[in-house]
């Protein structure tokens, strides 16, 4: 069983990348799990959510304690929680952000995991280029796909097409994800 | 067809299947996305013949389909938690008179402290209101629970109430397989009532019933739910044959065979339950589950034919009776009232007011009830240093201020404000 | 009226003056009768009810619903709320009632009602129509949120309301619509201030003008002919309507059995019980004052009003009831004035 | 179908619930006297025929009308109407106007031609009848309904009697007069003028009459003795207005005093006023509020420019000029002479003191009884001869048309009866209907038609009628403002009212019933009774 923990701001689409994550593994006809860490939503409070993904029925219930991987959607999150709390040994951790892992000060947990492991995506960047707001979280996916191979670009680009009923939303969307998905693919090929 | 989808989007797909012809909404958290789902359905047209009614409470809400169901209406309305006890009233009367209306109860704790997140204390204050409560342990079987939920009511002209766990299910996005409007028109026919408002052949319907005849109108409808005690089973069984899935029936039982230790529980933490079980049965632990769909009616019978011969029997629940201790528990040492050799039951409250259930948790709880197990109730998880802390200031200062409030400072390090720190 | 006596007299011909007021009229065509006064009257609440003698909740209900039948071609069904009617008329074994009749609780019989009427839509039987009732304790306090949502849905519902002015079925407490000074079983005659609190009143029919439903009138069991044309109307509309009962209660109000019908028709009399009808939110009519009294006629045959003769204190109380009394009627032009027609 | 035990009840099983047993009192349908048919002199039955009067059946109503009072066009005209004096719609707002409703239905059954039906069987008695007045006349049409074979002497040269030689033209046209009599005479009554009854013994002999009606009136008018001097005109009331119906008209002068206090008094003077009479005076011994005259005449008089000389007796007739001693009244309420004296100019002087009987019929039978100047009749009518009855002015009561109209029919049931070997008894009277035992809420407001009255320019020069009759709308309104004091008019209220539905109807013209079975005996049905048809009565226990 593969588990992703997402971390955002109110607003920023946490919840809708945990559901879209699910949906590209259920069309890998895996079964998968997606939650919100509940309660009532505020834009800009913390929030987190959640994706298992296996390939038997999932059971669980409870939240997330020890991810697999970790999607952070606001760097800014690292001074006011601790985003990093159970992630395994082996775990990945992607950061949007347009600036260097040694500018966010994250050094301690990239010595601790396995190497390229840990990546920052310009996430946002991608999102304002393509969709035209500040909306990362499809970048993401995108780049989650390439960093873990968790789930393939193609199945992703699909549920973010089923995510969004609006065709033109959708192709943005798309686009920014392709565009992290190259981005993360030739940085690793550097 | 298998969908990812939302627990609560998969629920209202499963009641519009049903061709519900009167809906009754009233926003409260965390059911609000089944009626926004049917609603959206009503609306768009691809629920037709159904009438969606916006009220102005949930004792309206339960009003309005009392009475669309007496008039002969298939009626259905969902709610959780305050908005349960704010319709108690009519909850009690859609089942003394005997009105098949089908209720989705989004399971949330109750206040105060105002909470949202999920226990089964509101299902719990109204299990003894004459309706039959089911309860889901996946949104599957929750969608399924619905289709069968109809069919219950109107063979036995009484209420039902499908319970299923407040985020943890209503706001899960997992796969669901939505059955076909014709399996279920096969399997679920019209609604045809015992009774009904109609002016070519009237009646009185809820007449004043005195000491004379009381008596004789509440055994039946305890009857009544005797006769549920089969009839959910047969049309679980039913179900099974048309739509090839187990869902429903009274109680289900995981690698129970030869177990000495069974846990009982209902709703969704039966899914973690059963990852413990596997992990403890890998340590050789003879470990099994009773996971209870029916907890109205109480298949007492069924449940001693199961616990006879354990040693020990855990109760996982996520409701307190203040005073008493756990209303499942309580249940279960019903099953075993007057047996010869009977297991010890020990109950567990767990998970109110939304607090995660854990597998390290129910490892230790469960390994707790082989190597010493306890008399009354256990909290899981309970926050020792809190209470202590919390009752020593109580003691010590007249006005301690609100509890929950200093509960919470605690939590966050800072002691209650305005008075000194307890030592 | 009788057109065959409709000539050009000298004077204005009534067409049978001493039928003008009666429930019938040997000399009117049977369709110019009151549904009352016919003798194939469908008697919705019928005989063996365990009402009070003389009960004006009775009658008020007879009448409402034996024209709605009429209206309707018999095509209603009836949602009751708790209390007095629902108990005198339905204890088990028996029921008065010989239309389609449901009794849930007290406080929801406009949300059944509006059940009903969602039901009838969805089964293609918009023709039935679905009639809630209840008393003022069932309308105006524990039953006011289910009705003000029914009114602002506009559902297809008439609501009736007969008001006995208290509490009546529990022995006669005091209701948002007992009148200042009246003396209940929570509000007893004694101390300082005597009887009901002279508060600022509930007017439900006003409230339910406010939320501009198509049709709300008042009536009373003392103008059989106004109360029948107005269920007519309300019959003829689609929508939320309200009708507002003025119905005596002997036991509660410690009057003569044989009074009922009086005492309503002297509370109209006398101005203090209103008659009028509004559509859509603005007031459209009312029903004139034939003999103007003043309210001692009215309030001093009921002994729940005894203590406003007994002291100066009890006098002073009876000019704030006249001055209530006086506002009404200008505030709904309660006197026959010049040139009215 | 079968239903949840409990839950839901077939409908109306509620009847099996016997609420009456509840009652203490119960209420009873009655039926009450209106104070109208009490009143009556002619004991007719008013309210019965106005309630087939304001269903527009006049024919019906004029059939029930006739039933006790042969002479409606007349009674419309003459009558002074007690009934509306006693009519309870006078407390609410004004009487009823039933003697223009009575005055319609005769005019009307006139122009129609109505008759009367003859009798079923004859039953071959012979009556005789002396005087064709209308107590001869009623008393006729009566003993030929029941099948007498009756014959009426009359002294003089027309039917009527004081009807014609007692009342002027304008208050009653001679067409009408005839019309009414001629009607009864249809019925096979004969009638045989200038035919005086010299004794009536030998009558009754001589034509085989088997029981004889005696209704002579009162003719002779009284004289006064005043000393009079020579060519000093004077005459009598009775005289002046019979010789009216003459050729030659009576030549009074320009100035006219009348002499009495009596309707006659007043006749004559407008009568006098008619003739010519530029000044006609009526001089009284006592105040206007005394006056025997009804009111409304006295107050036409006047506006017929007829002077009042109150307080003053005539003393002296000289040529041209009276002597009249001033009177003032004692203490109780008589006349005294004062001993102060004035003249009054008057070229002749009409005595109206009232009227004596011709009783020369009567000498020398035996058994009779005469006082004060009229005859003493047993409570049946009947003289102290056996089968001579009498009636009219000719007997101690009030001297008008309505009580003589009364005296015939009443004399007529008892000459039937004698004239079957047995006694009349009149039937029980119902309790009085008055206001108290109504609900006047229930009838609508309705002023009373005012009959059109020729204007009195017109009046004085003229003989014409003075006062006219109502067309049918005014007629039909005048009906229907009958509140039908103390009887059903089946107005549905009690049906309607009834809490408990305990009042059956019986359809058009049966009336109602309780029905006692759930009947909790609140008493609506009785307080809402706008006629006062229902009593409550306290249940024996």
């Amino acid at each position: 069983m593969f588990q992703v923990r997402f971390h955002g701001r109110g607003g920023q689409g946490v919840v809708t990348a945990s559901e879209v994550l699910s949906v590209a593994a259920f069309l890998e006809n895996r079964h998968a799990q997606a939650f919100p860490s509940f309660g009532s939503e505020r834009k800009g409070a913390p929030v987190v959510a959640f994706c298992r993904i296996d390939d038997k029925e999932i059971r669980l219930r409870e939240p997330i304690m020890e991810p697999d991987a970790l999607i952070v959607q606001d760097p800014t999150l690292f001074k006011a929680i601790d985003v990093c709390q159970g992630l395994k040994r082996t775990g990945y951790l992607l950061v949007n952000s347009n600036r260097p892992l040694h500018e966010l000060h994250l050094d301690k947990i990239v010595k601790e995991l396995p190497a390229g492991h840990v990546l920052t995506v310009p996430a946002t960047d991608f999102a304002m280029k393509y969709i035209g707001r500040p909306l990362p979280n499809a970048a993401l996916l995108g780049a989650f796909a390439a960093l873990t191979g968790v789930v393939q670009l193609k199945s992703v680009v699909a549920a973010i097409h089923d995510a969004f009923p609006a065709e033109k939303i959708a192709l943005a969307n798309i686009a920014a994800a392709t565009a992290a998905y190259d981005a993360v693919n030739a940085q690793a090929a550097a | 067809m298998l969908k990812q989808i939302e627990g609560s989007r998969a629920m209202a797909e499963a009641i519009g299947l049903c061709r519900p012809e009167v809906i009754c909404a009233y926003p409260i958290t965390p059911q609000t996305h089944i009626v926004e789902g049917l609603g959206e359905m009503v609306k768009s047209g691809e629920l037709k013949g159904c009438e969606f009614i916006n009220v102005e409470s949930e004792f309206a809400a339960l009003s309005v389909a009392i009475g669309a169901s007496a008039a002969g209406a298939r009626a259905y309305t969902a709610t959780a938690s305050q908005g349960l006890l704010y319709m108690a009233e009519a909850v009690y009367n859609a089942s003394g008179l005997g009105l098949p209306i089908v209720m989705t109860v989004g399971n949330r704790a109750i206040g105060a402290p105002i909470n949202i997140w999920n226990d089964h204390s509101d299902a719990m204050s109204m299990a003894d209101a004459g309706w039959m409560q089911l309860f889901a342990e996946t949104n599957q079987e929750a969608a399924d629970l619905h289709i069968q939920a109809f069919k219950l009511a109107e063979e036995l002209s009484m209420p039902i109430m499908v319970c299923v766990d407040g985020f943890i299910l209503t706001h899960a996005v997992e796969r669901v397989d939505i059955p076909s409007q014709e399996a279920v028109d096969a399997y679920l026919p019209s609604y045809d009532p015992v009774q009904v408002l109609d002016p070519t052949d009237p009646i009185s319907i809820g007449a004043m019933v005195g000491p004379d005849a009381f008596t004789e109108v509440r055994f039946l409808q305890h009857y009544k739910q005797n006769l549920a005690l089969r009839l959910i089973g047969d049309l679980a069984g039913e179900f099974k044959a048309q739509f090839g899935r187990d869902s429903g029936g009274l109680l289900r039982t995981y690698r129970a065979d030869d177990a000495e230790l069974l846990v009982v529980a209902m709703g969704s933490v039966n899914g973690t339950i059963k990852d413990v079980i596997d992990e403890m049965r890998a340590d050789g632990i003879r470990i099994g589950l009773v996971t209870l769909v029916s907890f109205r009616p109480f298949p007492i019978e069924q449940l001693r034919k199961v616990l006879v011969g354990r040693k020990n029997v855990v109760v996982v629940e996520k409701s307190l009776a203040v005073g008493m201790g756990g209303q499942l528990a309580l249940h279960v040492g019903l099953a075993l009232r007057n047996v010869a050799g009977a297991p010890q039951v020990h109950s567990c409250v767990a998970g109110l007011g939304g607090r995660p259930i854990t597998r390290p948790s129910l490892h230790k709880l469960f390994r707790r009830a082989l190597v010493q197990p306890w008399e009354g109730t256990h909290f899981l998880d309970l926050n020792e240093e809190i209470i202590a802390k919390e009752l020593h200031h109580v003691r010590k200062v007249r006005r301690s201020g609100p509890t929950a409030e200093n509960i919470l400072r605690r939590l966050s390090g800072s002691e209650p404000a305005h008075l000194p720190a307890a030592e | 009226m009788d057109d065959t006596t409709a000539t050009a007299a000298t004077q204005k011909l009534r067409f049978y003056q001493k039928g003008t007021f009666t429930v019938g009229n040997r000399l009117v065509s049977e369709s110019d009768r009151s549904v009352q006064a016919s003798i194939d009257r469908s008697n919705a609440l019928t005989c063996g009810h365990r009402a009070c003698q003389g009960c004006g909740e009775a009658l008020g209900a007879r009448y409402a619903l034996d024209t709605a039948l009429r209206a309707t071609g018999g095509n209603i069904i009836a949602v009751n709320a708790t209390g007095c009617l629902e108990v005198f008329t339905t204890p088990y074994p028996e029921t008065s009632w010989q239309i389609p009749w449901i009794h849930s609780l007290f406080g929801n019989a406009a949300a059944v009602a509006t059940g009903v009427a969602a039901a009838m839509r969805a089964k293609g039987k918009p023709q039935v129509r679905a009639i809630a009732q209840g008393g003022d304790g069932g309308t105006t306090d524990i039953g006011f949120g289910c009705l003000s949502g029914m009114f602002e849905r506009n559902d297809d519902v008439l609501y009736i309301c007969y008001d006995n002015e208290a509490y009546m079925n529990t022995g006669v407490q005091r209701s948002s619509a007992t009148p200042p000074a009246a003396r209940t079983a929570t509000t007893p005659a004694e101390g300082p201030e005597p009887g009901n609190v002279f508060g600022t009143g509930k007017s439900l029919p006003r409230i339910a003008v406010a939320h501009g439903i198509p049709y709300v009138a008042t009536a009373t069991v003392a103008d059989l002919h106004d109360l029948e044309r107005k269920v007519v109307k309300a019959m003829s509309i689609h929508g939320a309507r309200y009708l507002h009962i003025h119905v005596p209660c002997p036991l509660g109000w410690g009057s003569v059995s044989q009074d009922t019908i009086r005492l309503a028709r002297l509370a109209v009399e006398c101005g203090l019980f209103p008659v009028y009808e509004a559509e859509h939110g603005f007031v459209t009519g009312s029903r004139k004052i034939r003999r103007q009294v003043p309210v001692e006629d009215y309030l001093k045959p009921q002994r729940r009003f005894a203590h406003l003769f007994a002291s100066d204190e009890g006098r002073g109380r009876l000019k704030r009831l006249q001055a209530i009394a006086d506002r009404n009627i200008d505030e709904y032009n309660l006197l026959e004035r010049e040139g009215d027609a | 179908m079968e239903h949840p035990f409990g839950i839901s009840l077939d409908v109306g099983t509620s009847l099996n619930n016997l609420t009456g047993s509840w009652r203490t009192e119960k209420p009873v349908y009655v039926d009450r006297l209106p104070p109208c048919n009490n009143a009556c002199p002619a004991g007719e039955n008013i309210q019965a025929w106005l309630f087939h009067a304001e269903s527009g059946d006049y024919e019906k109503a004029w059939r029930s009308l006739t039933e006790n009072n042969p002479l409606p066009a007349i009674m419309g005209r003459v009558c002074y109407h007690p009934c509306e004096g006693a009519c309870n719609r006078a407390q609410i707002d004004e009487a009823v106007g039933i003697n223009s409703v009575e005055r319609f239905l005769g005019d009307t059954a006139i122009a129609k031609g109505w008759a009367f039906a003859g009798p079923q069987s004859e039953t071959g008695k012979r009556v005789l009848v002396v005087g064709a007045g209308p107590s001869g006349l009623s008393a006729a049409y009566h003993l030929r309904r029941m099948g007498h074979t009756v014959e009426i002497h009359e002294a003089g040269p027309f039917a009527g009697g004081m009807m014609r030689f007692g009342i002027p033209k304008y208050r009653l046209p001679r067409d009408i007069l005839d019309a009414e009599v001629k009607r009864i005479l249809d019925m096979g009554v004969t009638l045989t003028l200038n035919a005086k009854v010299d004794n009536i013994v030998d009558s009754m002999k001589a034509g085989k009459f088997d029981a004889a009606f005696l209704a002579v009136g009162a003719h002779i008018g009284k004289r006064a003795f005043i000393p009079a001097g020579a060519a000093s005109k004077v005459l009598d009331a009775v005289s002046l207005l019979r010789s009216m119906e003459g050729e030659d008209k009576p030549l009074l002068g320009r100035r006219v005093v009348v002499y009495g206090g009596g309707n006659t008094a007043i006749d004559a003077a407008r009568t006098a006023r008619r003739l010519g009479a530029t000044e006609a005076i009526i001089v009284y011994r006592r105040t206007r509020d005394r006056m025997p005259a009804h009111d409304f005449e006295v107050e036409e008089a006047l506006q017929e420019g007829i002077m009042m000389k109150w307080l003053s007796t005539i003393k002296r007739v000289d040529e041209g000029v009276l002597t009249v001693e001033k009177m003032k009244l004692d203490e109780k309420g008589f006349p005294q002479p004062t001993g102060e004296f004035e003249t009054l100019e008057a070229d002749s002087l009409v005595l109206a003191l009232g009227q004596d009987v011709d009783l020369s019929l009567l000498d020398g039978v035996p058994g009779l009884e005469i006082k004060d100047g009229v005859v003493k009749v047993a409570p049946n009518m009947m003289t102290g001869y056996a089968g001579v009855f009498a009636g009219g002015d000719m007997v101690p009561s009030e001297r008008t048309v309505t009580v003589a109209v009364g005296h015939g029919k009443k004399a007529a049931r008892h000459i039937d009866a004698w004239l079957h070997g047995d006694t009349y008894q009149a039937p029980e009277k119902h309790e009085l209907a008055s206001i108290d035992k109504m609900n006047e809420w229930y009838y609508a407001d309705a002023p009373k038609t005012v009959r059109p009255m020729l204007e009195t320019a017109r009046r004085i020069d003229t003989f014409e009628e003075i006062q006219g009759g109502l067309d049918e709308t005014n007629a039909l309104y005048e009906a229907r403002r009958c509140l039908s004091c103390g009887n059903c008019f089946e107005c549905d209220n009690c049906y309607g009212v009834c809490p408990d539905n305990a009042v059956i109807k019986l359809g058009p013209g049966d009336r109602f019933k309780f029905n006692y079975d759930y009947c909790k005996g609140c008493g609506v049905c009785a307080q809402e009774c706008p006629c006062g048809a229902i009593k409550m009565v306290p249940e024996e226990i």
